[in-house]
């Protein structure tokens, strides 16, 4: 149980994988996180403190870490996690033990659905993957498209899937989808699948897949000749994306989570200002989101006016029009953040703005 | 050259030598007899430090053996022609010849002990391309005993050499075993075979579980009925 | 003596039922968790140590049997309406989205199907030697895995499949753990048990004393794979969420390591070291975040405690070259006459 | 499909192929000496990738200094990998240090998270090697021409080494038969820490080559290619040199003429290489080139 | 007399090398046969093909007047054969009493689920080999290690161990692979007694290899004689003794052996 010294200090927990494969995106997670720990250090007048769990990009782990958060450690609320299998892992753990989490990433569907503990703060797989079909549909005039995705990453299965529903409903052609390849994370060598695709003549290819091997495969390509624009999503948006792939990645769009060019929100502002001066560069989108599902937490441990975990998952459950660093948060029914997508794209070595697409009620 | 004094060594907790002395001198064949697992092969390991004694000393042209490593032995001119032959079953003849003559720096007297080592087994020129492992049992001990050779060792210890070979063979071994003698290299050999490793001897020990039982000038332990009971048999007798 | 081993049995018995008693009722869940882990890797390294223990089968497709067994539990026990929810970009195949059986009965399927793909893969496989044989069998674990990922309609690819009924509690893997160690020592006491110990000490010999070889490695090879088909049931039933990534060569791995550290060739040791490995690796968590000394914070490096844990695990292995119990075993005798040499003036007391 | 597209198709092979060959290179040779299969070889293979990269980001050295200071420190952290994880358990068993090989490979992935992150880092390209030629329609780097080339002029190096010259002679000694080999005179440890060092400077150079074709370095890149090179080498009958390289190009071939020629296969294109090796392994279980180890009894 | 043995022109060749050539080989019931010639003769080979370990190039065997060519060793062992080694092969971490247990195995008949439930049937033919085993125990004299570790037996017992163990698979041949290797001449006289004991008791046939020309001219009915792999005589000891071309090869100029 609590002892009293305790009192004074909130815990919450931070449930990551810091080790193993995943690591580079817990990493980006935990950085914001750990930015707005630094922010707001303090909620109802006592010190929070984070408790950072490793789930080790292991499902077995990712249990254990939840449950070592939620009965050990009495978190009154959870951060995490990078990937939605490793969250769908803590599902029952948070929703047994009655403790709220709160994604910044996990865009699957199946994490929130039937679990009253789990919430996000970023718009789901369906609607970003609609974004982008509309966006190759009317923006670049595409007719034909070839996919290229991370079949053994749920995210970029689904958004793949979506992707390619919205595109056929739209252009109303049945074979829009010329050709759709895969790769397994890790992979380096895409050659063979993008000269595959290529003589398909796709007008536009769309890679939903982590950053890392997408800047390869876009760099490949170009050195392949090919030289079809390519389309992504939400998970491009790093630094490391521009570093890998060079000049090679100029002109490609995807869609993401906020601008820091447009600030959305007072939030990003802050959020923007104090993250360069932090690491002295510029931020990934789901570091803004690991920044928003704590800020989001602390705000409704204020709301609660209290640290039951039972009444801050009612205080989460109602958030409305909270601004975060990646633009303003409502929650549906389902715990699912509904908010806007932005459109960005490469050039001259940044991140630029393009459009913001509003979330369809 | 060659001295042990009250050397013990165990194994875990058996106790496989319990305190033995020995000298081999210079120029002398000596071997050691006695029953399966009496303690010979194990005197051998010691003295090249393949085991580790638990007390005595061994010394080797007044230097101390137990400190110098078992690499080192062979720069020192003491080689140990191991039980079971353990030839490189993946190199060839050849190859395991040479390898023989590792620490060897003069590479024209090394060519010419190569020659002599195929003179003595002709059967091991013949067969100098193949991979040492194909060859059969006896083969492998004629190359062991040659790649002994190649070190040019002044003290040459044999475990068991005529073991599983053909009695032309044998002959062969204990003749070379001579030759090899006459050519100025001290010999020390473990034989099951007492009766021809007897005869070749200068001095013998038998040993019996772990100690020295007996030690004497090869010919006479031959005629010392004990031995004969114990170690020759009936046959030996009258043949 | 044999009176009063089989006192002392039937006491060691009862303070486990005990225990299982005190803990589900009285510990939390996390603490609930990881001893169901650990019961669960008893299993699993049982299994393994069949294989490569007592057979000297050098095999390291543990991990997929188990992803196996973890999906044929969880499809079986999961009910119709939340396959229909979980497999939402592709509908599950026709046969299996009505499927639904009680727990027990998914299990015994689990291993059942489990055997079955260790005798399909066993029938090319088990005619290679050593590491020969140990990269093939790693290499149908990785090619199960990857099956798993591309046949979305089946096992939900990438996906994964999640709001596993969770079935699994301290009864089930305790007992589950109990009877295999039963099991185990029955195995390897009998005649059969012993032929398996042959292979793994010499196979040219084992076969020249009329032990099929062939007959025998697969034998001991597909009641591996059914305890781990088992085992990995009980473990997609704890975690609720399972999907292919973790069924990874890691995973292997762990139960290697428990293996290897407990003493090829020891069912004690295997149990013993199942114990120690999970829950070291859950003490070692302390590593990773901020250490409050009370005059100084240490903060936590991320990452640290795999580092500690690999050294550790390396260390271990230099200092117990054949295991924490080689291949002994532990019994009662032994523990009493070790009892009588620490303590020789306490007299034992009545039998 | 047209024969431009083959071409390129067939190009890209060539080039992961002997990429592939050259990190088996390194796998087979500790095997091949301790029959040990080194599975810290893929996360050596990565560490020499930010030897480079820290060299040439971070402290600014041209690029020639930066790769062979590369090779050296590589070199010297696989003898070190050596003594720690392998020297004290000479005559262990052999799965004892299996599991210390990989324990060993755990250490230096996770160390390398806790020292470098775990986000990814550019690479560093070589525009000398990295510049994109056009043959006709087929596009490749320049490296994709010389990296075969380097391959085989390293195999026959390290050929040279092993059968040609007394350590290789005691190399292949001490594979065997560590007490003889100390009976001959050979210094065991020493002729291992070689082997060791010739393996770890093998997969430097494998990586500064993959790093500069596949320009992203991270801690977890070393298991995939460990894992392929490995395949490889068992492919080719591991221990043994020529059979790696050929495993190597086998495997980079086939992998990439299969997604080539059934693109719907693309998910199982890991798969594959497993497949493959299962396949050749049921043929000759020893691997293409292995030899048949018919134990003499 | 019957014939128990009968191998027809077997033949087998290592890539280029012809290690046995056309050996035909005839045993009868009961008989004592050996098999000798210098090292490399393919003495060792021959057995191998016997047994099963080496599949022969061409030739038949016939064994008990059926076909036993190219079976796996362990069928031929359950047709009535067992053999030693020529370097020891035993169990070396096992007891024992489980090397000679496992012999036992393949006379199993209850199935693998009743040997792990022990059920009665299991039970019964359990405690049956255990009393075979402990009486073969004692009467190759150890009975009193019978709890060791195998590999901890001095080589003399070791060798007769695996005897022991050939012996518990009830074989109607049995071949010994230089049985006397690595024994002094007192001990290979006392093998040599042995070996026409056990013929007697356990009505065995025996095919032997052996360098120790005591052993075989005290023992055999009939020697063959082997040279690269071809046969170069056949006969009763003494015939062989005197052959010329065996002096030549193998037994060399006598005298003192
Ligand atoms: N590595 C070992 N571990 C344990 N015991 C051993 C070991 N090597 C030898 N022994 C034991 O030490 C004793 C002496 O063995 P050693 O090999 O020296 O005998 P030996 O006289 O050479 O016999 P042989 O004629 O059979 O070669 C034996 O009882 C043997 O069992
Ligand atoms: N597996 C094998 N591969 C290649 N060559 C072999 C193999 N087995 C045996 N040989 C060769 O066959 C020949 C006969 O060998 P074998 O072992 O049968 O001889 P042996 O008569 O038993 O000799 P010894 O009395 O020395 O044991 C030898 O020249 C050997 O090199
Ligand atoms: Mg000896
Ligand atoms: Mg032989």
């Amino acid at each position: 149980g609590c002892s009293k010294e305790e009192e004074d200090v909130i815990k919450i927990g931070v449930f990551e994988p810091i080790t193993g494969a995943n690591a580079a995106g817990g990493e980006l997670e935990v950085e914001g996180v750990k930015l707005a720990n630094k922010l707001y250090p303090e909620v109802l007048g006592k010190k929070v403190e984070l408790v950072i769990a490793d789930n080790k990009s292991d499902v077995v782990e990712a249990a254990s870490a939840a449950a070592r958060l939620v009965d050990r450690d009495k978190v009154v609320a959870i951060v995490g996690s990078w990937g939605s299998g490793f969250s769908m892992a803590a599902g029952d753990i948070v929703r047994d033990g009655k403790v709220p989490a709160v994604a910044a990433s996990a865009t699957n569907p199946l994490v929130t659905l039937d679990n009253d503990y789990y919430f996000r703060v970023c718009f789901i797989d369906p609607f970003q993957g609609t974004v982008m079909a509309n966006y190759a549909y009317n923006n670049l005039g595409a007719k034909k498209v070839a996919i290229v995705r991370e079949v053994n990453n749920d995210y970029a299965v689904g958004l793949a899937k979506f992707f390619e529903d919205a595109f056929v409903e739209l252009s109303g052609d049945s074979n829009a989808i010329v050709a759709v390849t895969n790769y397994n994370t890790g992979d380096q060598d895409f050659s063979s699948q993008l000269l595959n695709i290529a003589s398909k003549n796709p007008d536009v290819i769309f890679a939903p897949g982590n950053f890392t091997e997408s800047a390869l495969i876009i760099k490949q390509a170009r050195q392949l000749g090919i030289d079809v624009p390519f389309i992504g999503g939400d998970t491009w948006e790093t630094p490391e994306f521009i570093e890998v792939g060079g000049a090679d990645v100029e002109g490609v769009v995807f869609s993401t989570f906020f601008t820091s060019e447009v600030p959305i929100t007072k939030e990003s502002e802050k959020f923007l200002a104090e993250y360069r001066k932090e690491y002295n560069k510029e931020p990934a989108a789901v570091t803004a989101l690991g920044y928003d599902a704590y800020i989001l937490i602390l705000d409704a441990i204020e709301r609660a006016g209290s640290t039951d975990p039972v009444k801050i998952r009612e205080a989460i459950a109602k958030t409305q029009n909270f601004e975060g660093a990646a633009g303003i948060i409502t929650l549906d029914e389902n715990g699912d953040a509904v908010k806007s997508a932005v459109i960005k794209t490469v050039k001259d070595g940044k991140f630029t703005y393009l459009d913001t697409i509003e979330p369809i009620q | 050259m060659l001295k042990i004094e009250n050397l013990v060594v165990s194994y875990n907790s058996i106790e496989a030598i319990k305190g033995i002395t020995l000298e081999v001198n210079e120029g002398k064949i000596v071997s050691l007899i006695g029953a399966n697992g009496a303690g010979k092969s194990t005197t051998l390991k010691s003295i090249v430090g393949l085991v580790k004694p638990q007390r005595g000393s061994i010394t080797y042209q007044g230097k101390d053996l137990l400190s110098t490593p078992t690499k080192d032995m062979v720069k020192h001119g003491i080689t140990l022609v191991p039980e079971g032959r353990r030839v490189f079953a993946n190199l060839t003849v050849l190859e395991n010849l040479k390898i023989g003559a590792y620490s060897r720096k003069d590479e024209k007297e090394v060519q010419k002990d190569l020659e002599w080592v195929y003179e003595l087994f002709p059967k091991l020129k013949e067969r100098s391309w193949q991979q040492a492992g194909t060859l059969s049992g006896g083969e492998q001990q004629m190359l062991a005993v040659g790649r002994g050779l190649m070190s040019r060792p002044k003290l040459l210890m044999m475990d068991e050499p005529s073991l599983g070979l053909a009695p032309l063979i044998v002959k062969e071994i204990f003749h070379i075993i001579k030759e090899i003698h006459k050519q100025g290299v001290t010999i020390l050999l473990i034989e099951q075979n007492a009766n021809a490793a007897l005869k070749i001897s200068d001095e013998a020990y038998v040993l019996e579980t772990g100690l020295i039982s007996m030690k004497g000038k090869g010919k006479e332990l031959l005629e010392n009925s004990d031995i004969i009971k114990a170690y020759l048999g009936e046959t030996a007798g009258h043949k | 003596m044999k009176r009063r081993n089989l006192a002392l049995s039937i006491i060691a018995i009862a303070l486990l039922l005990l225990f299982l008693i005190f803990a589900d009722s009285s510990l939390d869940s996390y603490q609930k968790r990881i001893l169901n882990l650990c019961a669960i890797y008893v299993i699993l390294g049982l299994s393994m140590n069949l294989i490569n223990g007592f057979t000297g089968l050098f095999s390291l497709g543990h991990a997929g049997f188990m992803a196996v067994g973890a999906y044929t539990t969880a499809l079986l026990t999961m009910s119709p309406a939340i396959k229909e929810q979980t497999f939402y970009l592709e509908p599950i195949v026709a046969p299996l989205a009505n499927l639904n059986m009680p727990f027990l009965p998914a299990l015994l399927m689990a291993g059942i199907l489990s055997a079955f793909v260790a005798f399909i893969i066993g029938a090319p496989v088990l005619r290679l030697k050593g590491d020969y044989l140990a990269i093939a069998t790693l290499g149908f674990s990785e090619i199960i895995r990857i099956i798993f990922t591309n046949t979305q309609s089946i096992t939900n690819g990438s996906l994964g499949l999640k709001s596993i009924p969770p079935h699994t509690n301290l009864w089930w893997s305790f007992g589950g753990a109990a009877l295999t160690v039963i099991f185990m020592v029955f195995l390897i006491k009998s005649s059969y048990g012993k032929a398996f110990k042959a292979i793994r000490e010499d196979e040219i010999a084992a076969e020249s004393m009329g032990i099929g070889l062939f007959k025998h490695k697969m034998l001991s090879f597909v009641t591996g794979a059914f305890i781990a088909g088992v085992g990995g049931g009980l473990l997609g039933s704890l975690l609720g969420a399972i999907n292919p990534n973790m069924f990874r060569f890691v995973l292997t791995f762990n139960v290697l390591l428990v293996i290897v550290l407990g003493g090829m060739g020891s069912i004690t040791g295997t149990v013993i070291s199942a114990f120690v490995v999970t829950s070291g690796l859950e003490y070692l968590r302390f590593l990773d975040e901020t250490i409050d000394l009370g005059f100084i914070e240490i903060p936590g490096v991320a990452g640290l405690r795999m580092v500690v844990f690999a050294l550790l695990l390396m260390m271990v292995v230099v200092f117990f070259r054949n295991g924490l119990m080689g291949t002994n075993e532990f019994s009662w005798d032994k523990l009493i006459s070790f009892l009588k040499r620490k303590f020789p003036f306490k007299k034992e007391v009545g039998h | 499909m047209t024969f431009e597209l083959f071409m390129q198709h067939l190009t890209n092979g060539i080039s992961l192929g002997s990429l592939y060959a050259l990190i088996a290179i390194g796998y087979t040779m500790v095997y091949g000496i301790l029959r040990l299969i080194n599975f810290a070889h893929g996360e050596i293979f990565m560490m020499s990738l930010y030897f480079a990269f820290y060299g040439v980001a971070m402290f600014a050295m041209p690029w020639y200094v930066a790769f062979i200071v590369t090779i050296i420190l590589t070199c010297l952290m696989g003898m070190l990998v050596e003594r720690a994880a392998y020297k004290t358990l000479r005559d262990s068993p052999r799965i004892t240090v299996m599991v210390s090989a990989i324990g060993a490979s755990f250490f230096l992935q996770n160390l390398a998270v806790v020292l470098f992150g775990g986000r990814p880092k550019a690479f560093p390209t070589v525009g000398l090697f990295t510049d994109v030629l056009k043959i006709g329609t087929v596009s490749l780097q320049r490296l994709t021409l010389m990296i075969p080339i380097a391959t085989m002029v390293f195999l026959w190096g390290l050929l040279y080494l092993v059968n040609k010259t007394k350590t290789g002679m005691a190399m292949r000694a001490v594979s065997k038969d560590h007490e003889t080999a100390r009976l001959m005179g050979v210094d065991v440890n020493r002729t291992i820490t070689i082997t060791f060092a010739v393996g770890s400077i093998l997969a430097a150079l494998g990586g500064i080559m993959w790093g500069m074709k596949f320009p992203q370095i991270q801690p977890t890149m070393g298991v995939m290619p460990g894992l392929k090179a490995f395949i490889a080498a068992v492919l080719g009958g591991i221990g043994n040199i020529h059979g790696a390289v050929i495993g190597g190009f086998l495997l980079g071939i086939g992998e990439i003429l299969l997604v080539a020629f059934l693109p719907e296969l693309t998910g199982y294109r890991d798969a594959f290489a497993f497949i493959m090796l299962i396949a050749i392994l049921l043929l000759k279980p020893t691997g293409i080139m292995g030899e048949k180890i018919s134990e003499k009894v | 007399m019957t014939l128990l043995l009968k191998t027809d022109g077997i033949t087998m060749k290592f890539g280029g090398l012809t290690a046995v050539k056309d050996l035909n080989l005839e045993i009868n019931q009961g008989e004592i046969v050996a098999l000798i010639g210098p090292n490399g003769a393919g003495k060792t080979t021959a057995f191998n093909m016997i047994t099963g370990v080496y599949k022969p190039t061409e030739g038949k065997i016939h064994f008990s007047k059926k076909d036993i060519t190219g079976l796996k060793p362990h069928l031929i062992t359950k047709h009535g054969m067992a053999r030693t080694f020529q370097n020891i092969r035993l169990f070396k971490e096992l007891s024992v009493m489980d090397n000679v247990l496992i012999a036992n195995h393949l006379h199993l008949k209850a199935s693998y689920l009743e040997s792990i439930l022990h059920l009665p049937r299991y039970r019964q033919q359990k405690n049956a080999s255990v009393k075979k085993s402990e009486f073969l125990l004692e009467r190759l004299g150890l009975s009193q290690f019978k709890d060791e570790k195998a590999s901890s037996l001095p080589y003399g017992l070791q060798r007769r161990l695996e005897i022991a163990r050939a012996l518990a698979t009830d074989p109607k041949l049995l071949l010994l692979d230089e049985p006397a290797a690595g024994m002094n001449p007192k001990e290979t006289d006392d093998l040599t007694h042995f070996i026409k004991e056990i013929r007697d008791e356990f009505q065995l046939t025996i095919l032997l290899i052996e360098h120790h020309m005591s052993v075989v001219m005290g023992i055999s009915d009939r020697i063959y004689v082997l040279d690269h792999g071809i046969t170069i005589a056949v006969g009763n000891p003494q015939s062989i003794q005197n052959d010329q071309k065996v002096i030549e090869a193998y037994l060399g100029v006598s005298e003192d052996a």
